[in-house]
């Protein structure tokens, strides 16, 4: 019996990965030898190590490396989306320490999941044999559960826990079966050796093996993304999440799902192209559609950003729908500001609210305006950002994705689309109304801005307006990202 | 050698500018009022030196424009301010800035005291330069301005006491009349703007080149619209049916204004305007006879409401929408010259009426006030007995209503004949003309009748007022009565420059020098009856023209013999005439409730639908439809609300639901 | 040896009832179960597929699912405990705070 | 005969998992799943995946199993309450009979890949299956292996946050 | 061109924002004359724009520099101005210090943000104006929305935030589709070659009638909101009403000539065809628009609003002469466009100052202000002459040319029943004059109201000023706008004209019977007589 040799791997693609769950497993050791109820030291070592595990992403822009045989690699794609996820935890980071405190959880394996959870999604992005992608997606959802019941002593956090375990657990199912499905009908999980494969199909779209593997992959991801109608988890479980958990959520595992399916459905299954730009255009305009009109009704704020951020993937599909350079580029962007504007929503819902969760209704915004300009200033351009005004990140974004669905033929899709972003105004400018124009009704028993939060307001603030002027660099990244898949 | 014409606007607008800028910092009332007659006796002189310089010419020479800038260019639309310079306009300013002038000075007297002095006299002085563009604008739009000028200030003089909810009513209604006027008139412009442009392409709206190029316009159709349009324009601010009933209640304006705007100058604009486009009126006989037969209604119609009125202003102002009904009988029957010389004689003793009925309002107003009774001054019942105390007024008021009756020998009597026998004798209406000419005289006799009613009830018999007031009734100032001396004077002889043809053989083959005067301006409808021989006159003996000049004569004696039985003979005639058909009189006390028919045609049609329209269909549908979008979408966020059940399995279930249907779809497709 | 066939059908069946479970039971342990059940058959599947293509990367892939049904299970387990800490239930019935 | 032995193990698979879905009392779901995993093993025999179905008994049917059983006494958890929504169980099984329609519709109309590796019955009985399995494990997918150390970790660590008396 | 006077003139109001920012916001006077200094410089900086412009039909004063470069787009900031927008810049630059006056004693709360938000609107508005790039000015178009929707929302009357959502909502609804128009617009443009969404290349793009159609369908509806045209005007009743008078001001004077603007800039040159094919909907609209709002706005009880419908008419006779398709038609649009922003400029000012010192604006509440106040009430009688179109005053000269124009067209019967408009709007002004300032002054609250103040004055006599200017002298404004405006018409012309017939055409409306034979030759003799100097390129 020959001696298992491994076989001598390239580390370097997954070196961002590497880093943080060592910086992970290092930051649980350390919780644990360090006595103390004050965890925030964590949180900025946390906050180093995205940093720096955004570096080394960085310092492999340009130059794609395969490695483990096939099953990773690090192209622009994968540092673009890598990028993304860091941006999102950095910035939760930064907030979530004040909320843990105020609600009396701030255990310090918050952190060390919150990097567990972001190297899940790099897999995800990075993966390019589906049991990386798979796997990646659990390390993600695992942690995600986690977190969502992370607040074990209030009922909320506990049922959104189970509500999203149950579902996740359930939409895995159908993710798996796809991917046996897929590899039934192609004899490989190799993302590229898929793609051989169904290039030599003659007619892959009748191989309802493959069809239905597909479409049972993209319910699966879908159900990451929030898109209609594997959404309904995502306004409960958002509303439960401790908010910076929900922040979280929002922005880094939606476009983890989106990564995943962008990879999977471009680099393997370009061939199939129609039928699931056909599911796309139906699960877009979905997903937009109630995501927008249910959120109209909504008073509670955490619930409604939960709604937008259904809309919001809506909004995205429509690019990916489109499948086109375009509408791909817009989705990176979209995904990459989304993570700026709605985060730092968040951000200041933290600031607004009260001890056990209280205080989170869009009345208790009344007045907020002229008693913390600055505060309501940054709110309102998160939530014009969302709405798609310009001079915002978020009005670009939609106009590429909306582009790539015009530039594709699908126009009928874009004004939907549009039409669903004037909807979608109303909501947004409920939360401004009360900020604005309304007395308050109670004074503000005001906490104050802790650095950390005030840091994170100031990075999405920027983020959310200096693309919305100056989009071109992110535009030229995600352009040439899109290119390497 | 016209340079110098646009200072006959331009004086009048300084006065105005002064008046109205400064006047309230000026305050003494000499100054003001002083200011404003100057202005006007300035534009007087120059007027005078303009028509002398015109007369100087040739007959064929007497046209000249006078461009000042050019206002307005835009393609091939193009408008100057720029001024016409002919016989007709002559005439106009002639009459505008003399009348226009006495009517000043009798104002600085009639205005003694009243509050905002200074405004009514910036009013008046705007009025002025209005009605001189008016009448001297070289193309339709600015004469157009001159004509929405003149309504404005109608519209301000009207409303000068505005705390008088009647007067303000009063100066809106005005102007809403004259708007809709404005309406036909702009289409008319439009219209010929067009159709000379699109057929000819000649883009003008210049009254010379427009009537150079007359000859290129058809008889009739379209050329039928164009005028009527314009007559629409006139019927409006010359108050002919059916737009009239503003002139009545334009009587809450202070009398000055009631005898300058709505007797001597701005409500003759419309003759004037017909006048002025003689050339395409001729080209239609539609219009030739809505226009004679809309003038020769009106004069009948407005002289039977005359005659039951007991408000002497009012009177007047059936009386003036009467004269005004003889110069369009005139105009559509073709005779301009003689509308034309009827718009002369009519400002003369029409503005002397005005005036000396004015003079007795101030003086029983005066009265009135110091027996502090609340009784109306200008209410004809109340007078009575006032030859005696105001014996001046008296004499000027009589000559003009003489005048205005058509006894021979008076202005009145030489312009009214001649368009009653244009009606009778002229190649246009055929059969028509009977009728037109009859009701012409019946509207004559009409008038003397409530004329004289007038000069009886207020000046003969006895004193109605309080004895107490009557000690303060007296003569007006002398610069009240000057005014209407010489209008007065004017009235009786303003009528020989045009004496009729019948009568000036009867003298020794006394030209119409009137006629001949204004022949250059005339000359294409002339030239227009001459090439369509079809339409030449018939002849009529001059036998025929005299019988009819004294059946008129005796018409007018009728009346006034009928109007001397009622109110002095026998003063209990009326009440028992009014006893035995009270519903005539009823009617026509009450205007034939034309106002009332309108507010119930137009006026209460259009609020309701405005109502409806804002309440019933801005509110509900429209902005219904918008709201009810959002209601519907809300109404969805409700149910896709209650989707999010808060059970797992109803999670799952859509989630399960999803899949199968994706599947299903692409498996069994 | 049986059809590949055979055993994807039976794969279906039990895919099939374990997704009736998820969808009808209340209980939050026999709901995870069924999802178990779910996984289960789309092991099988991986594995008549991994023996019919000759390959093995389909029973990789299962090793790797049972490790993460395994993961799963015990967060999942946690989750209802610290659920039934608070609300001395796991019915799923009972998961309804948040909704609407 | 393997046939025959095949649909046994069919017939038992499928009515312990129709048990799963409908005892009324967990322990006995539970129980009844333990008998479909071993019903799988029994399957994973006979694909010539015996290292599999020695991992399915060992990890499914001892460890998941376990724990899950564990759990359920610990929650004291007993048997379904009466009420019964009855239009969740016909919605379910109509979109359960339609999973079942579809997903059977797709194996069997669909088109499998040919074979495209070394694999043979032959070959796993001379090389030994887990040694094949292990070959793969470390040499193609060794990420994925790093990965579950990783995924092992985070749950670890989520039981010991969210279950621990007192942290 | 070095000259970079329009981007200087456009983003001073930010800068002087910045400006504000740093002023304590309880120093209100400092921050409102800051406000005031910046807009007053805006509009000193904004005159060379004025005095350099050459008459003639090119774009002047450009700038173009790359912007955004990414996949396949290329926005430029690509500005610049001609005939069309440079009376709208001037008008921008002219009425904000007006409206920043306005506020001086109306806005007491809240002044800092309120001044911010003018000067936002401000250089929003002047984008859009000078944009040459059609993303630029999407952009600029969508930015004006956010100040003007706070102006609203939180210096607004009783009921507000209804009036500042739906101005919002409304707005956004449209001009979301136009994006998409926009975009879909572009593709057509890379088929044929062009690399970026600079505005003037799009003119030369002849698209097919269908796909014209509906992207004309597309940018005519965000635009017909905006101008509003019947029935999509209900936002601006509220709006108006519910707006501080600043807002009202700047509402009716610019923003509202953003969607006549855009009619003119882009909906008629990029897709003429379809233009002229919904010209009869549209001039159906417009005239109903007239009439109707006249109607309206005779009953209503609000001052406000009754100016509020005013506007909807006057901006009616707007559209029609932009559709007439000639000269004089687009030229009376262009001067309608400015004598609607002075005249209802003025008049919500006016609203502004009896709101202001008796907070009601019930018609009903006044009554014999005339009395009271005699200088207000020559304030207010000249603006509603001008709003009526009183020949001497602005609004005349517009609605003249509108209404020759149109009947020039093929219009005819449209602008018979429009200019009953000028029936109409007689009787609802003066009725509405009448009984606010004639009568019985019979209500104590109002026999104690001050006359105007120096500051109302000064306010208010340039506005006078402008009215009676550009109602004598109205040919300074049009000879700049002329040869704009012709070649606008040139582009215009339907397919099937040709070109050599266009000296001719500039005179006759399009297709008309008379053009052919002979009467063709004599109007190109005619045509040097009578056809303006600026000659069609």
């Amino acid at each position: 019996m020959d001696m298992i040799t491994i076989p001598a791997v390239n580390l370097s693609p997954i070196l961002p990965e590497i880093f943080l769950s060592v910086l992970a497993m290092a930051l649980l050791l350390i919780n644990v030898f360090v006595p103390g109820k004050q965890k925030s030291y964590l949180g900025y070592i946390s906050f180093i190590g995205v940093v720096v595990a955004g570096v080394l992403a960085c310092a492999g822009w340009g130059t794609p490396v395969e490695s483990f045989s096939g099953s990773v690699i690090q192209d622009n794609f994968a540092t673009f989306f890598k990028i993304i996820f860091l941006v999102s935890a950095g910035l939760v980071i930064l907030i979530a320490d004040q909320y843990m405190e105020r609600e009396e959880c701030n255990h310090g394996e918050l952190y060390p999941l919150i990097l567990f959870t972001v190297v899940g999604m790099m897999l995800m992005a990075a993966g390019t044999d589906l049991m990386t992608i798979f796997l990646g997606l659990e390390v993600m959802s695992v942690s995600l559960y986690v977190l969502a019941g992370f607040n074990r002593a209030n009922l909320k956090s506990n049922e959104a826990g189970l509500k999203y375990f149950l579902l996740g657990a359930f939409s895995t199912g159908f993710l798996l079966y796809g991917m046996a499905l897929t590899y039934g009908a192609t004899g490989t999980t190799r993302i590229a050796k898929i793609a051989t494969a169904v290039g030599q199909m003659s007619v892959p779209s009748t191989n309802i093996m493959l069809v239905a593997g597909m479409l049972l992959m993209l319910t699966g991801f879908a159900f990451k993304m929030a898109a209609a109608p594997f959404h309904m988890w995502t306004p409960d479980v958002y509303e439960g999440a401790p908010t910076p958990m929900t922040a979280f959520m929002s922005a880094g595992p939606k476009a983890a799902g989106f990564a995943a399916a962008l990879r999977v459905f471009l680099v393997a299954l370009p061939t199939l192209q129609v039928e699931w730009s056909q599911v796309l255009w139906v699960l877009a305009v979905l997903t937009m559609t109630i995501g927008n009109i249910t959120a109209l009704r909504q008073d509670n704020i955490k619930r409604m950003l939960a709604y937008s951020s259904i809309a919001h993937a809506g909004y995205a599909l429509v690019g990916f729908a489109a499948g086109n350079s375009t509408g791909t580029a817009g989705i990176l962007f979209y995904m990459l500001s989304y993570a700026f504007m709605n985060i730092g929503a968040f951000a200041v819902i933290i600031l607004i609210g009260k001890k056990g969760e209280t205080n989170g209704n869009v009345m208790d915004f009344a007045g907020l305006g002229f008693r913390h300009p600055v505060l309501a200033v940054a709110m309102s351009v998160f939530l014009f950002s969302l709405a798609g005004m310009p001079p915002t990140a978020g009005f670009i974004g939609k106009f590429y994705l909306f582009s790539g669905a015009v530039q594709k033929g699908y126009v009928g899709l874009a004004i939907i689309g549009v039409l669903n972003s004037a909807a979608s105004v109303y909501y947004y400018l409920r939360v401004m109304v009360y900020m604005y124009m309304k007395e308050p009704t109670e004074d503000f028993e005001w906490t104050q801005v802790s650095a950390p939060i005030a840091l994170s307001l100031l990075i999405s603030v920027a983020g959310s307006l200096i693309p919305g002027i100056v989009p071109s660099f992110i535009l030229q990244y995600a352009e040439q990202a899109i290119k390497l898949i | 050698m016209f340079d110098n014409v646009w200072l006959i606007p331009l004086f009048p607008f300084i006065g105005f500018l002064i008046n109205g800028l400064l006047g309230k910092k000026i305050k003494n009332e000499t100054v003001i009022g002083g200011i404003g007659a100057f202005a006007v006796l300035c534009s007087f002189i120059v007027s005078c030196m303009t028509i002398l310089n015109l007369l100087s010419l040739p007959g064929e020479e007497r046209v000249a424009n006078v461009k000042l800038f050019t206002w307005i260019t835009s393609g091939h639309f193009n408008a100057d301010i720029a001024f016409l310079i002919d016989p007709l306009s002559c005439v106009m300013i002639m009459i505008v800035t003399g009348v226009g002038f006495l009517i000043h000075l009798y104002s600085i007297g009639y205005m003694h005291g009243e509050e905002g002095f200074y405004r009514f006299f910036a009013y008046l002085n705007l009025f002025m330069f209005s009605m001189l563009l008016l009448v001297l604008g070289n193309n339709l739009l600015l004469m157009f301005v001159g004509w929405e000028g003149v309504g404005l200030c109608s519209y301000l003089l009207i409303g000068y006491y505005f705390h008088k909810k009647s007067a303000g009513d009063a100066g809106k209604k005005a102007f809403v009349m004259n708007r809709v006027g404005d309406f036909g008139f702009l289409l008319g412009v439009f219209t010929l703007f067009w159709y000379m442009g699109q057929n000819h392409n000649i883009w003008t709206i210049q009254f010379t080149e427009l009537a150079a190029n007359s000859h290129l316009l058809p008889t009739g159709g379209v050329v039928t619209v164009i005028t009527l349009c314009f007559f629409v324009g006139a019927t409006g601010k010359s108050a002919q049916i059916p737009l009239y009933t503003w002139l009545p209640d334009a009587m809450e304006g202070p009398t000055p204004v009631s005898a300058l705007i709505h007797a001597a100058t701005m409500v003759t604009a419309g003759v004037y305007m017909i006048g002025r486009m003689n050339y395409l009126f001729i080209r239609s006989p539609e219009t030739l006879m809505v226009i004679a037969v809309v003038g020769a209604c009106t004069a009948l119609f407005a002289a039977t409401i005359g005659t039951a009125q007991n408000d002497i202003k009012r009177v007047l102002a059936y009386s003036t929408v009467s004269q005004l009904g003889y110069m369009f009988l005139a105009m559509g029957s073709g005779a301009f010259a003689a509308g034309i010389f009827h718009l002369m004689t009519h400002a003369f003793f029409k503005a002397c009426l005005f005036l000396g009925s004015g003079a007795v309002i101030h003086s029983m107003h005066h009265a009135l006030h110091h027996a502090h009774s609340h009784d109306d001054a200008q209410d004809m019942r109340n007078m009575g007995g006032l030859r005696s105390k105001m014996p001046l007024t008296f004499l000027t008021f009589l000559l003009a209503t003489i005048a205005i009756s058509g006894i021979p020998g008076f202005s009145g009597f030489f312009s009214k004949d001649e368009i009653l026998w244009q009606a009778f004798s002229n190649p246009h209406h055929g059969q028509l003309n009977y009728l037109l000419w009859g009701m012409g005289a019946v509207a004559a006799g009409l008038t003397a009748f409530y004329m004289f009613r007038l000069v009886f009830m207020t000046f003969f018999g006895e004193c109605r007022i309080t004895p107490k007031a009557k000690d303060h009734l007296h003569e007006s100032p002398m610069v009240i009565v000057i005014p209407l001396i010489v209008l007065a004077a004017l009235s009786v002889v303003g009528g020989y420059i045009g004496l009729p043809k019948v009568i000036g053989e009867l003298f020794g083959g006394i030209p119409n020098y009137f006629e001949h005067y204004l022949e250059p301006v005339f000359r294409l409808s002339e030239e227009y009856m001459a090439q369509h021989a079809a339409l030449g006159a018939e002849h009529h003996s001059a036998t025929l023209e005299w019988g009819l000049m004294g059946l008129s004569v005796l018409i007018a004696l009728f009346g006034i013999g009928v109007a001397f039985t009622m109110y002095v003979m026998n003063t209990e005639l009326p009440k028992r005439f009014v006893a035995t058909f009270p519903a005539l009189h009823r009617a026509v006390y009450n205007k034939w409730y034309i106002d009332e028919l309108y507010d119930y045609l137009f006026v209460n049609p259009c609020k309701a639908l405005g109502r409806f329209l804002w309440k019933g269909f801005d509110v509900v549908v429209v902005d219904g439809a918008v709201n009810g979008v959002a209601n519907v979408v809300m109404a969805f966020s409700g149910v896709f609300r209650f989707l999010q059940s808060g059970y797992i399995y109803n999670y799952a279930w859509s989630m399960a639901f999803g899949v199968v249907v994706i599947l299903g779809y692409y498996v069994f497709k | 040896m049986e059809n590949v066939n055979s055993y994807l059908i039976v794969s279906a069946i039990l895919f099939s009832i374990g997704t009736i479970g998820v969808l009808t039971r209340k209980n939050a342990i026999v709901i995870f179960m069924c999802v178990e059940l779910m996984l289960n058959a789309v092991n099988l599947t991986f594995v008549a597929l991994s023996r019919h293509l000759g390959n093995l990367d389909g029973q990789i892939f299962v090793f790797f699912v049972m490790t993460v049904a395994a993961a799963e299970a015990a967060v999942g387990l946690a989750l209802m405990i610290a659920f039934y800490n608070n609300k001395e239930s796991i019915d799923v019935e009972d998961v309804n705070i948040m909704k609407w | 005969m393997e046939t025959l032995f095949f649909l046994i193990i069919t017939l038992v698979a499928i009515v312990s998992a129709i048990l799963v879905t409908t005892c009324k009392n967990p322990i006995n779901s539970a129980l009844a799943l333990v008998m479909t995993f071993f019903c799988l093993a029994t399957y994973y025999v006979m694909l010539d995946a015996p290292f599999m179905a020695a991992v399915q008994v060992m990890v499914y049917a001892g460890a998941i199993m376990v724990l899950i059983v564990f759990t359920i006494m610990l929650l004291n958890i007993r048997v379904d309450a009466s009420k019964k929504h009855s239009h969740k169980v016909v919605l379910g099984s109509i979109i359960g009979f339609f999973t079942l329609v579809n997903t059977a519709f797709i194996v069997i109309k669909g088109h499998v890949a040919s074979p495209n590796g070394p694999l043979t019955g032959e070959m796993i009985r001379q090389q030994g299956h887990t040694e094949l399995i292990g070959r793969e494990m470390f040499t193609n997918f060794l990420l994925p292996f790093e990965i579950t150390s990783i995924l092992l970790l985070v749950a670890i660590v989520g039981a010991v946050i969210l279950a621990k008396k007192k942290i | 061109m070095s000259n970079h006077l329009l981007s200087l003139t456009t983003f001073l109001p930010i800068l002087g924002v910045l400006l504000l920012l740093f002023i304590p916001k309880d120093s209100k006077g400092v921050l409102r004359g800051v406000a005031l200094t910046v807009t007053v410089v805006t509009f000193l900086v904004s005159l060379p724009i004025l005095t350099g412009f050459q008459t003639n039909a090119d774009f002047q004063f450009t700038e173009n520099v790359p912007w955004i470069a990414a996949g396949p787009f290329a926005m430029r900031y690509n500005v610049g101005i001609d005939g069309i927008s440079l009376w709208l810049v001037i008008l921008t630059t002219f009425i904000m210090p007006l409206a920043v006056l306005s506020t001086w004693t109306a806005v007491e709360e809240k002044v800092k943000e309120y001044m911010i938000c003018l000067l936002l609107l401000e250089t929003g508005m002047l984008g859009a104006f000078i944009s040459l790039d059609l993303f630029l000015f999407y952009i600029f178009w969508e930015v004006m929305l956010i100040p003007m929707y706070f102006i609203i929302g939180i210096w607004g009357g009783k009921n507000k935030i209804y009036a500042a959502v739906k101005f919002f909502i409304y707005t956004m609804v449209g001009s979301l589709l136009m994006l998409v128009a926009l975009i879909f617009l572009y593709f057509k443009g890379l088929e044929a070659g062009f690399t970026n969404f600079g505005l003037v290349q799009f003119f030369d793009l002849r698209l097919d009638p269908a796909t014209q159609t509906w992207l004309f369908l597309a940018f005519a509806l965000a635009f017909a909101i905006k101008v509003p045209m019947f029935p999509l005007h209900t936002w601006l009743p509220d709006a108006h009403t519910e707006a501080p008078t600043a807002g009202s001001v700047i509402l009716a004077a610019i923003m509202l000539k953003m969607g006549t603007y855009g009619y003119v800039r882009f909906a008629l040159p990029l897709f003429p065809d379809a233009a002229h094919r919904f010209t009869p909907l549209i001039a159906t609209l417009a005239v109903i628009g007239i009439i109707y709002a006249a109607l309206v706005a005779m009953v209503q009880e609000d001052v406000k609003k009754l100016v509020a419908y005013s506007s909807v008419a006057h901006l009616g006779f707007v559209m029609l002469g932009i559709f007439a398709f000639n000269t004089q038609g687009i030229t009376g649009g262009m001067l309608q466009m400015l004598n609607h922003g002075v005249s209802t400029g003025a008049l919500f000012l006016i609203v502004g100052f009896i709101y202001e010192r008796r907070h009601t604006r019930l018609i009903t509440d006044f009554g014999g202000l005339s009395k009271q106040m005699p200088i207000f009430a020559t304030v207010f009688m000249i603006v509603t002459l001008s709003s009526i179109g009183l020949p001497g005053t602005n609004g005349f000269v517009g609605e003249f040319l509108v209404l020759v124009g149109s009947f020039e067209s093929e219009l005819r019967w449209w602008t018979v029943i429009a200019s009953s408009g000028v029936i109409l709007s007689a009787v609802y002004m003066l009725w509405m004059f009448q009984r606010v300032m004639f009568g019985e002054l019979d209500n104590p609250k109002n026999q104690k109201l001050a006359d105007l103040n120096a500051r109302e004055i000064a306010i208010m006599v340039p506005l006078i000023a402008l009215i009676f200017i550009m109602g004598v002298y109205p040919n300074p404004f049009i000879e700049k706008m002329d040869p704009a405006i012709q070649k606008l018409i040139a582009r215009t012309k339907p397919v099937g004209q040709t070109a050599q017939q266009m000296p001719a055409m500039q005179g006759l409306p399009a297709g008309h019977p008379a053009m052919s034979g002979s009467a063709a030759t004599s109007v190109e003799q005619a045509v040097p007589a009578v056809a303006n100097p600026n000659e069609v390129k």
